[in-house]
């Protein structure tokens, strides 16, 4: 949104940009991007990414600097966080989707499921699949546990933080 | 003509949008972070999609979540707004390759026009003024008085691998030349191990004025007349208005023809803005072209009565526009400020939080454009940019007298905003005599 | 000019007035009862002043509680609003008679125009069409039936005592017409104990037209286009708007220039609403002037760009109409509706209260005329509107797109508002059709 | 406000008006205003005018058809009609201005004033006189009791429900 004039031209450092490249496969990232004054770099690597599911548990916000207005609670799904710490019995703990897409329970139609209610799972168990332009994310329990219920239809959309399982620990 | 948008924004530029797509009856599919999900404004539109969690850059900006978003909203196109993905070339062609069209202008064209050096190369095709400087890095002495005489002082000096003002000087004659080229080159080598600098004029205390255009897939152009954005701070434009004060009419219409013949040798399409700095003696030069919709559009819209937003789609889905050059009018004046929630006390920081009271002003000539209301929380995670008061009249005086009675209306109380700063602005001699360059408001309104 | 203005009224159109004053820099008083003592509309005033209890004919309308006011206030002039003491001659003379310039025509005009008798003598005057009929009461079936062949059937019975509908008969034919004398003069004398019966042209579904005029002190009158107002119930304006719909060019321009006629006859200065009825074959026909602003004077600011509200308070003060008839610009459609807090489900009976959530619609082509906010307590003692939504759009369809996403956006919660009936209305194809007339809501939309 | 068309005409009938003058005189009314459809009658009768003043006690708010809502209460100023419900050592009773005007404590600038601290008043008592468009209202106390404190000065501007006058019953 800053409509500020672009100052200066900075020929590209192709040197750096190996090195970055090489930094960007060393440790494994997929998406890089860099901003300084005008200059931008962004870079890409790979596809098919692993994302771990977001467990909802009842936990404690630790205070932030803004700590005191409600938009930071916000990024938590207020009424199932709630529901979850008043009532632990009720909703139960869930594993949400950590992001939006299409999500699919097998690999695969013909496949079986990754999981299925009484399935054991730890934090790098593959719970499902979502499915974003074409790719499918494998989404890690992130959690260690005992699924009880499966809450979407495999060819489902999900939104970032749809519950998606529920579990026991 | 789409049935359904997808809007890659939040705020109020989202709002803006789904209620111009609800007045063309097109559904809209709004995408939300964590921290904007349940917002009264996403009610505008007729599907919200969470995309991730509050931080724009796990949400607003992942491309992949927005596409994914769009195809399980089932849309047609893609609105981007401003800010975020809008200027973002990898985003309009990923949209393409996956048949939704980003509403915008084309790949090709937002590359053209987005690089430095080939937008300078488009500029001097099309005829149209770059501040003038050496061809490349100054060798000699000598070839630096050449030039210094050829474009005139004072003259900026430029360190090529500068930033922060190190290795820039500003000579205002062949001896302060010659010396500032010494000591820029010796502070650039020290700084950057590059002593390599530049010449170009010096444009003392520029106005910003920036030209509306739109072009449809037909190749007809038409400008929408010319905006002026000099209140600035920061490079942050705080009031916007059309047209520019005090700018001949010749000017104007010259002006607003270099950028249709810039748009028109770009091939560019859809809405854009080409930006010029203006000197003293109304000489412009062109700076560089934003390719999306700009925040302060509505001053367009008001003197022009042309709704941009709704024109962006219709161009998109290659619609002609439906007017010539001659029928595009300026009527009166628009005025346009920024409400930000920025502490003017504490270096205009953001100022996040819930609002406690608001009572926003109406009446003859006003236009509001915000997502906000009485008990909405400003989150810590985006532009501080809260809403936008619009006043359009018959004149420029009068235009102002509307401002000042409305920012005297306006209460926000539980964050701090700018509205204090900007009625010092509109009481000031420069803005109120149309007087206003980039630099008057720093050096003259804030210095102490 | 005056320097300081007390406005004698309250709710938007006070605050409407207060914005005026403030944006051409004239300091305002404000007369509240002891309901509205408080109010957050009052702080656009310089000055506040408590001028009696709550019920309106021992506040609102207390001649000398307002001159007191304006004493103790030091005003050099009044602003009546529309309502309240707006038409009373009493008032304005006492205004004048103090030394304080009342903000509306002479008295001699408000009386001539005030009287029905004198107001059809100039009609006549100006060659402005009345509803055609006996010059007075009939005298004998044969009279009627030559009458009637005159100005054609339909004809209207009415009794000369009448009121409430009795003794009056609609005749299609010479038959009827023999008929419904004899039964109306029955009714007539049975109810009235008068059986005086005369005939006048029956004009049916017609539709309501009116043009805005303004006049200054030295013989200068314009019109500033027409408005349809003919979306009523009960003779209660629901929504008006410029230009009226279907209405030819050439009428359009007749309708006007009748007025001015009638105005220049009448002596008439200040601004001023000339009423007809339109009849299918867009006869028009004068029914009476409101000497003073109207609740709908907005719709005609946006489509001229003229202020009327700064405009009255400079021809009050004696300046001249700075503009010709030929100079005044009618661009685009605009559209208003008044909300109004009453229950649609109770028979439209006021609905009082808190209110407890408010979110008004805004953004391109939108105004929004109201002294309410989140909080407000509408009292149960004055007139149920709470607000105007205006739009301006280029054309009457994306005007009507435009007031249907606003309404679509409001959310006034605590009170029962109009909003819904609006809604119908901005639906029913009479309305979207520009065919409506002043009967289509009672007798389709709402009929069961 | 309503913008209706006039309709029917009906001539003014002068036995009615003279009936109505009569009951004026007879009823000591001041002022008749009637509105029928379009019809309106206005009737003035003498100038000055007795006015009472509005004692401010502690008084119960009974029931309205509107109650609840706080507009109903605002036609009583509500700091000092609270200040002096909670605490009637505070605030006391005062007498308010019964309309807007200019105070005057006595008949003329060399006459004594109507009341000083110490009088004691009944209801008919003159307190003082509030003028308006040249005519000096006498404004009577409209309570029993003792002024204790003279709120404004003579020749002050006063509003509706301003305090004159500080009173111990």
């Amino acid at each position: 949104m800053a409509d500020s004039p672009k100052t200066g031209d900075a020929p590209f450092d192709l040197e750096k940009l190996q090195q970055l490249v090489e930094m960007m496969e060393k440790h494994g990232l997929s998406e890089v991007h860099l901003k300084r004054g005008d200059e931008q770099w962004r870079l890409r690597r790979g596809a098919r990414e692993v994302l771990h599911a977001i467990p909802q548990q009842p936990v404690y916000h630790a205070p932030q600097q803004f700590a005191a207005a409600p938009a930071a609670v916000q990024s938590m799904a207020p009424a199932a966080s709630q529901s979850a710490a008043a009532d632990p019995n009720a909703g139960g703990l869930t594993i949400k989707s950590p992001t939006i897409g299409t999500f699919y329970s097998a690999p695969a139609p013909t496949d079986p499921a990754f999981v299925s209610v009484g399935s054991v799972v730890t934090p790098e168990t593959v719970v499902c699949s979502i499915e974003q332009m074409k790719v499918f994310n494998q989404i890690q329990a992130g959690v260690s546990g005992t699924i009880t219920a499966i809450l979407v239809k495999s060819g489902d959309a999900v939104e970032y933080d749809t519950p998606l399982f529920r579990y026991q620990s | 003509m789409f049935q359904r948008i997808l809007v890659a924004n939040r705020g109020e530029i989202a709002l803006r949008i789904f209620r111009a797509c609800r007045e063309m009856g097109i559904e809209t599919v709004a995408v939300c972070s964590a921290a904007d999900r349940g917002a009264d404004y996403l009610k505008a539109a007729n599907e919200s999609i969470c995309i991730g969690p509050a931080a724009a850059n796990q949400s607003y900006l992942v491309i992949k979540n927005i596409i994914a978003a769009a195809e399980v909203g089932n849309v047609q196109a893609i609105h981007p707004g401003y800010g975020f993905l809008s200027e973002n070339e990898h985003f309009a062609e990923v949209c393409r390759e996956c048949k939704i069209e980003f509403i915008g202008p084309s790949v090709d064209a937002m590359s053209k026009l987005g690089d430095k050096v080939s937008a300078k190369e488009l500029a001097k095709q099309a005829q149209v003024n770059l501040v003038p400087g050496s061809d490349g890095l100054i060798k000699s002495e000598e070839e630096a008085l050449v030039i210094a005489e050829k474009i005139g002082y004072p003259v900026l000096i430029k360190a090529t691998a500068g930033g922060g003002g190190k290795g820039m000087r500003v000579a205002r004659n062949d001896i302060s030349l010659k010396a500032g080229l010494k000591s820029a080159a010796m502070e650039a080598e020290k700084a950057f191990n590059n002593a390599g600098v530049y010449l170009e004029k010096y444009v003392e205390n520029p106005r910003h004025v920036e030209v509306q255009i739109i072009a449809d897939l037909h190749g007809e152009v038409v400008h929408l007349w010319e905006r002026d954005c000099s209140s600035q701070r920061r490079h942050q434009k705080l009031i916007e208005e059309s047209p520019a004060p005090n700018l001949p009419q010749s000017v104007r219409e010259d002006i607003c023809k270099a950028a249709v013949r810039l748009i028109q040798t770009a091939n560019y399409t859809n809405a854009g803005t080409v930006e010029f700095i203006v000197d003293k003696n109304n000489q412009f030069y062109f700076i560089e072209v934003n390719a999306r919709i700009q925040v302060e559009h509505p001053v367009t819209e008001m003197v022009t009565g042309i709704d941009l937003i709704q024109q962006q789609i219709k161009v998109a889905s290659g619609e002609p526009l439906p007017w010539k050059q001659r029928n595009i009018p300026c009527h009166g004046s628009a005025i346009e400020v920024r409400i930000n929630a920025e502490d003017p006390d504490l270096d205009f920081r953001p100022s996040p939080g819930k609002i406690t009271k608001l009572r926003v002003p109406g009446g003859h000539g006003v236009r509001w454009d915000s997502h906000i209301h009485e008990g909405y929380v400003v989150g810590p995670y985006y532009d501080s940019m809260i809403g936008k008061l619009i006043v359009h009249k018959p004149s420029r005086p009068e235009a102002i007298a509307c401002m000042k009675r409305c920012l005297d209306e306006f209460v926000v109380d539980g964050i701090k905003t700018t509205i204090p700063l900007l009625k010092r602005i509109l009481n000031h001699t420069a803005f109120v005599e149309g007087k206003m360059d980039t630099t008057f408001i720093e050096q003259q309104l804030l210095a102490k």
